[in-house]
């Protein structure tokens, strides 16, 4: 690997200056496609994989609840054409480093499978409209299944940062399965492991435990990703006890920065359902107007 | 020598960019191709930059836009089928524009209506200030004749075509459909009727279905190809159109790179529409753009006009019947 | 439990692959594309496991093809020029063959004509033992009517066929082009004339620019596209057509792959031809079929026939008028 | 890379046989297309690689004058679509490999040159008809040019083992171009390099060196690849001197097998101006009946 920092122009910034008849001095890109290079790629367990790469300054200042569109290698026989979302796992601004926690689903992420450290890989970034943390929150609670662990996990370290309290509720199908428990530890979060095969993942356990972290004042809000299911619990409990939250909402996409429509969900906006753009209007949007 | 005479000498000679479409003047012939194109691209590019912005389609009413999912890849394609979601005229008018008021680059608004008539009150409407062009998107269903797309025939193209144009003074493109037999021929029919320029041209009507449960991939079933697969015949349709009509013809289909663009540019294209390559390289349009000026420096081609019909047919190879399915 | 028994219940159960094409039964439903089979490949392929031989398409006349260059790549697809060099009618018979006689597999013959005539009195001699079907590949210019192939019309596909079907009595396939705005239609007007099939499709009109030399790739100018980048299309094209007929439509279009060929089937398709894929892969054909046995297997489906129209369409989806283009 | 010998079935091989519904027993491919484990993958000058694979016994049973059709892998950017003809540089039956000796031209074989040692390369063969060495000419003359060196090439291993006199006229731009003398000189045959730069490579002077080897009775038959400027000079002399000759052509190719007919060029045969397939009917082709 090259000692030398990388300095990558992204696409975006190359592309907007020079030689532009009629360009615009001022203008400068926030949103960069760039090839990065891979810094770090390891398998977590059986199905998710850590991917660490250099990048520009603009893709390093992502925030937690953004989210990258990745440019995939073509993995044997495959041909992934679209670029995948991926949430930042992660963002290290003074290292010009970004994060990801992937699983290897299709072929999409079987192409990041095949990585290697010094590789370059082209991510677009950083996207969307992240999480809010309101600072006045001593303690919020964070419930997550599968992927949506990777997605919450960079809350842990803004929210140490902020002087808030996190406990976070993960959900998995056996504990071998748990992504980034350690993160969250390693940033003094509480870590409430339910699963599928210890039985204790079903709603009605999910419900209780949040009920005892709301009784003992350690839920000042939810934030939520990667199960509808616990989704619609804590949607349940935020009515009853006027807790507000967020969730994290994933669809599929194609442009990745609300150019084409193709990741429209369904939102209750005062009762009236609207249609609106999971990587624009969100992918974080406000608790109680997400539907399953 | 005179020192400014010198500097003159020594500068690098620059590349005349621009072209000029039915009466409007663009800076450079790339653009986006609608539906692919909105606000959040601005983050990526600097608008000022782009040869002419191209809006999503927009109807008169409010439409939801096709049932999900709404996009499947394919091997170097998209196929979509988001329809037109559409929040109506006026909030385009008041919400949507003033957005690209603050930009030095002329304003394209696509528009849909299911009739003639639609068509036209939807064009006069939006013959205001601020509006540079329309682009009649014409691929969508006539109800006024049996549901087939207005730019499937030649006398619905022409017809809907004669009413746009007795309803707006401004330029006037008119987008057709590559899946129809006869592109040339409806192309005809939208110059006859006063079309300032055709753009070539929609997605390719496809289709594809899920292994695992045997279902549709697209709710919408069937949806619209698009991306580097489609090249090859829409760059045919191009060259067909250009032998067909005098107005500029817009190529749009697979275009990716300054190579694609000087492709349809040879064929026949006087300025060219960017869709699908924005989301895979969201500065596509920009760098194709960078791409054409160093084609142009290195060919030395001083006018990037001169690449337009640039294409070099030598006589003796003027094919004739075969020409309609060369394999046969 | 008798040793028989025993033996029967240990087997792996098997497929039952055949298929029936307008009455003539193939032991699978894959077989060559014209234009893309010759002996060549039986150093590459046990012949006796093909459902069927397809010939280039013959002539009566000599032909001599088109010029050179004949093919260029484009990603993901090729285009081709080749035309039909043809060494006519006699040679076929004499020299051609008597090559396939060897073999326990049916014998396809793709024939062409400029006239609906010539086609009928070709396929008349060509009635013969040893040919177990005649495709008529009318994708060729019609020179009764200003040249346009005759499939890209109902009306002179109807007419050709019927001619056609009073000249043999052998199962008789019509070969459609892509290229028509209404290939449902066209397929319509084949079955009511009296074909026994219809080959959906042969390849898509396409045109590709060296930007060295400005000239057309080909020397033909324009070409016809083939491989994965048309699948989507061409599935869409079967999709319709074997909504529009009762007879079998055989799929033909960037297939490459056993999950191809049951996409095409699931669509509509009651056999598959494979074209291009075998330039790249000499024994494509062979491995589909292993690997329709395998994905049946898997499935747990017993009779390949359960796959055709298989495609499963929720009444709520059915879209109406979107159909035609539905991003419009 | 493994020590073991690469028990690689050819997909023709796999798919002819197991479970096929009447099939027959006793048919077996001599064409196959199989993955070949690159051996070793030398820059022999700026232009030329060697590429050595190991590969089936098949397809090194490959005869001088034949060759495979490549499946290049896509270098960056690039899709090459088509496979890509290369003439049998040398074949090993024993050591099962075979060797391609090729100049980087456009994207198929800036895909080739991505190759390294330990990968799997898709080769397709043997094709074509080769060349025909008649026993009882006791000296034959090579003459080629560029790529057509390898071509030429196998001829000589060939021309020792039947006691045959080999003398190669080898023509380049510049001495440093011209490949394969070494291979020439290993199997004893001598070689007269002629080149552009040196003004020796001129027709005129060619002539005078052939017509030199036939007064010497070095030249019982022509072979040549590569040049129809030379290709007519040996033309007019075999004219002549009532000799024999052959040429490898060389055409665009799409299956390589007497599938498509987009490999045709016109020879004359006897008068008649004929179209034949190089892959098939050739590539080595009656060197009066070729047309340049
Ligand atoms: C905003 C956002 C953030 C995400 N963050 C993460 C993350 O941090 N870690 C992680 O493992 N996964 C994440 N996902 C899901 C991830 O995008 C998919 O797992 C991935 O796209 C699958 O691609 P594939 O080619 O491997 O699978 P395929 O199933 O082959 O993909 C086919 C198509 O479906 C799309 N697709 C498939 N699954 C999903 C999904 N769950 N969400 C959206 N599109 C999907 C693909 O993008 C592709 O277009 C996120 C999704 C979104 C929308
Ligand atoms: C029978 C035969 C044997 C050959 N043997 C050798 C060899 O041993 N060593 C060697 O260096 N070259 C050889 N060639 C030429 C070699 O096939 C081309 O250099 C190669 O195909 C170029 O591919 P590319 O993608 O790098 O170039 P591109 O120019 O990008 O190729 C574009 C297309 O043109 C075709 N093409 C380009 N040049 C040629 C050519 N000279 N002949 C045929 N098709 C061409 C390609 O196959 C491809 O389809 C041989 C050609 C033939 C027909
Ligand atoms: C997601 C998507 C949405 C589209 N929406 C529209 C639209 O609203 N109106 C329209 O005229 N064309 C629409 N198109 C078609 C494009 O404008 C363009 O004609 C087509 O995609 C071919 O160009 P491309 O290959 O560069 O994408 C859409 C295409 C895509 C991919
Ligand atoms: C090189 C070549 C030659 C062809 N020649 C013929 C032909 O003679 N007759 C015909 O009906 N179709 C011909 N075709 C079309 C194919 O039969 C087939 O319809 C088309 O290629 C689409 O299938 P594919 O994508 O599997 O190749 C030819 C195609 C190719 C690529
Ligand atoms: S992915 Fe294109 S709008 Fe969201
Ligand atoms: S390359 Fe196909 S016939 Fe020669």
């Amino acid at each position: 690997m090259s000692m030398q920092p990388l300095h990558q122009g992204s696409l975006a910034a190359t592309t907007g200056g020079a030689g532009a008849a009629g360009s615009c001095a001022s203008w400068k890109a926030s949103v960069v496609a760039e090839l990065a290079e891979v810094v770090s790629h390891e398998a977590v367990n059986g199905e998710y994989r850590h991917l660490v790469v250099r990048c520009s300054a603009e893709a390093a200042a992502a925030e937690p609840g953004q989210f990258f569109q990745l440019l995939c290698p073509q993995p044997v026989g495959e041909q992934p054409f679209l670029r995948r979302p991926m949430s930042l796992y992660g963002a290290d601004p003074d290292k010009h480093q970004v994060e990801f926690l992937y699983k290897v689903t299709g072929a999409g992420t079987r192409g990041l499978d095949t990585l290697r450290v010094g590789d370059r890989l082209d991510i677009m970034g950083p996207l969307g409209t992240g999480f809010v943390l309101d600072p006045s929150w001593r303690s919020i609670v964070a419930v997550g299944r599968g992927a949506g662990l990777a997605t919450l996990a960079p809350l842990a370290k803004t929210a140490k940062a902020n002087g808030t309290r996190v406990t976070a509720v993960f959900s998995a199908r056996r504990p071998d399965l748990l992504v980034s428990v350690d993160l969250f530890h390693s940033h003094g979060a509480d870590v409430i492991a339910v699963t599928d095969s210890e039985s204790t993942s079903g709603p009605a356990n999910v419900e209780r435990i949040l009920r005892r972290l709301i009784a003992d004042g350690a839920c000042d809000a939810f934030f939520t990703c990667g199960s509808s299911r616990l989704m619609r619990v804590q949607q349940r409990l935020a009515q009853e006890f006027g807790l507000p939250g967020q969730v994290a909402m994933e669809q599929q996409m194609a442009c990745g920065i609300g150019l084409c429509y193709c990741c429209v969900r369904d939102f209750n906006v005062n009762g009236e359902i609207v249609h609106r753009r999971v990587c624009w209007d969100g992918p974080v949007f406000d608790l109680m107007e997400a539907l399953p | 020598m005179n020192p400014v005479m010198n500097a003159v000498a020594h500068a690098a000679p620059d590349v005349d960019l621009s072209v000029s479409i039915g009466g409007l003047k663009l800076r450079n012939p790339v653009m986006p191709a609608s539906g692919t194109f909105a606000e959040g691209l601005e983050k990526v590019m600097d608008f000022n930059r782009l040869g002419a912005f191209v809006t999503k389609t927009i109807t008169r009413e409010l439409r939801a836009g096709n049932p999900l999912p709404r996009v499947v890849e394919r091997p170097g394609s998209l196929i979509n089928a988001i329809g037109i979601p559409s929040k109506g005229v006026r909030y385009f008018v008041e919400q949507t524009m003033p957005h690209y008021a603050a930009y030095d680059t002329p304003l394209v608004v696509s528009i849909s209506a299911p009739t003639a008539e639609g068509f036209a009150s939807l064009a006069a409407e939006l013959s205001i200030p601020g509006i540079a062009a329309i682009e009649a998107n014409i691929s969508c269903p006539n109800i006024e004749e049996d549901g087939k797309a207005f730019a499937m025939r030649a006398e619905s193209t022409e017809k809907v075509t004669r009413q746009l144009r007795e309803a707006t003074k401004l330029p006037l493109w008119v987008k057709l459909t590559p899946n129809t037999g006869d592109v040339p021929e409806v192309a005809r029919a939208a110059e006859a009727a006063g079309a300032d320029a055709v753009v070539v041209a929609n997605t390719i009507l496809s289709m594809a279905i899920d292994l695992k449960t045997f279902k549709p991939c697209l709710g919408n079933i069937m949806g619209g190809l698009s991306g580097p697969a489609i090249k090859p015949i829409v760059l045919r349709q191009v060259f067909q159109c250009a032998k067909a009509v005098k107005i500029p013809v817009i190529g749009c289909g697979g275009i990716s790179t300054a190579e694609d663009a000087v492709e349809y540019m040879l064929a026949g294209a006087s300025a060219v529409q960017v869709g699908t390559a924005t989301f895979l390289q969201p500065a596509a349009m920009t760098t194709i753009i960078d791409g054409l000026r160093s084609f142009c420096l290195h060919r030395e081609i001083p006018r990037i006009t001169d690449l337009i019909r640039g294409v070099v047919i030598e006589e003796a190879d003027e094919p004739d019947l075969a020409w309609l399915d060369p394999v046969s």
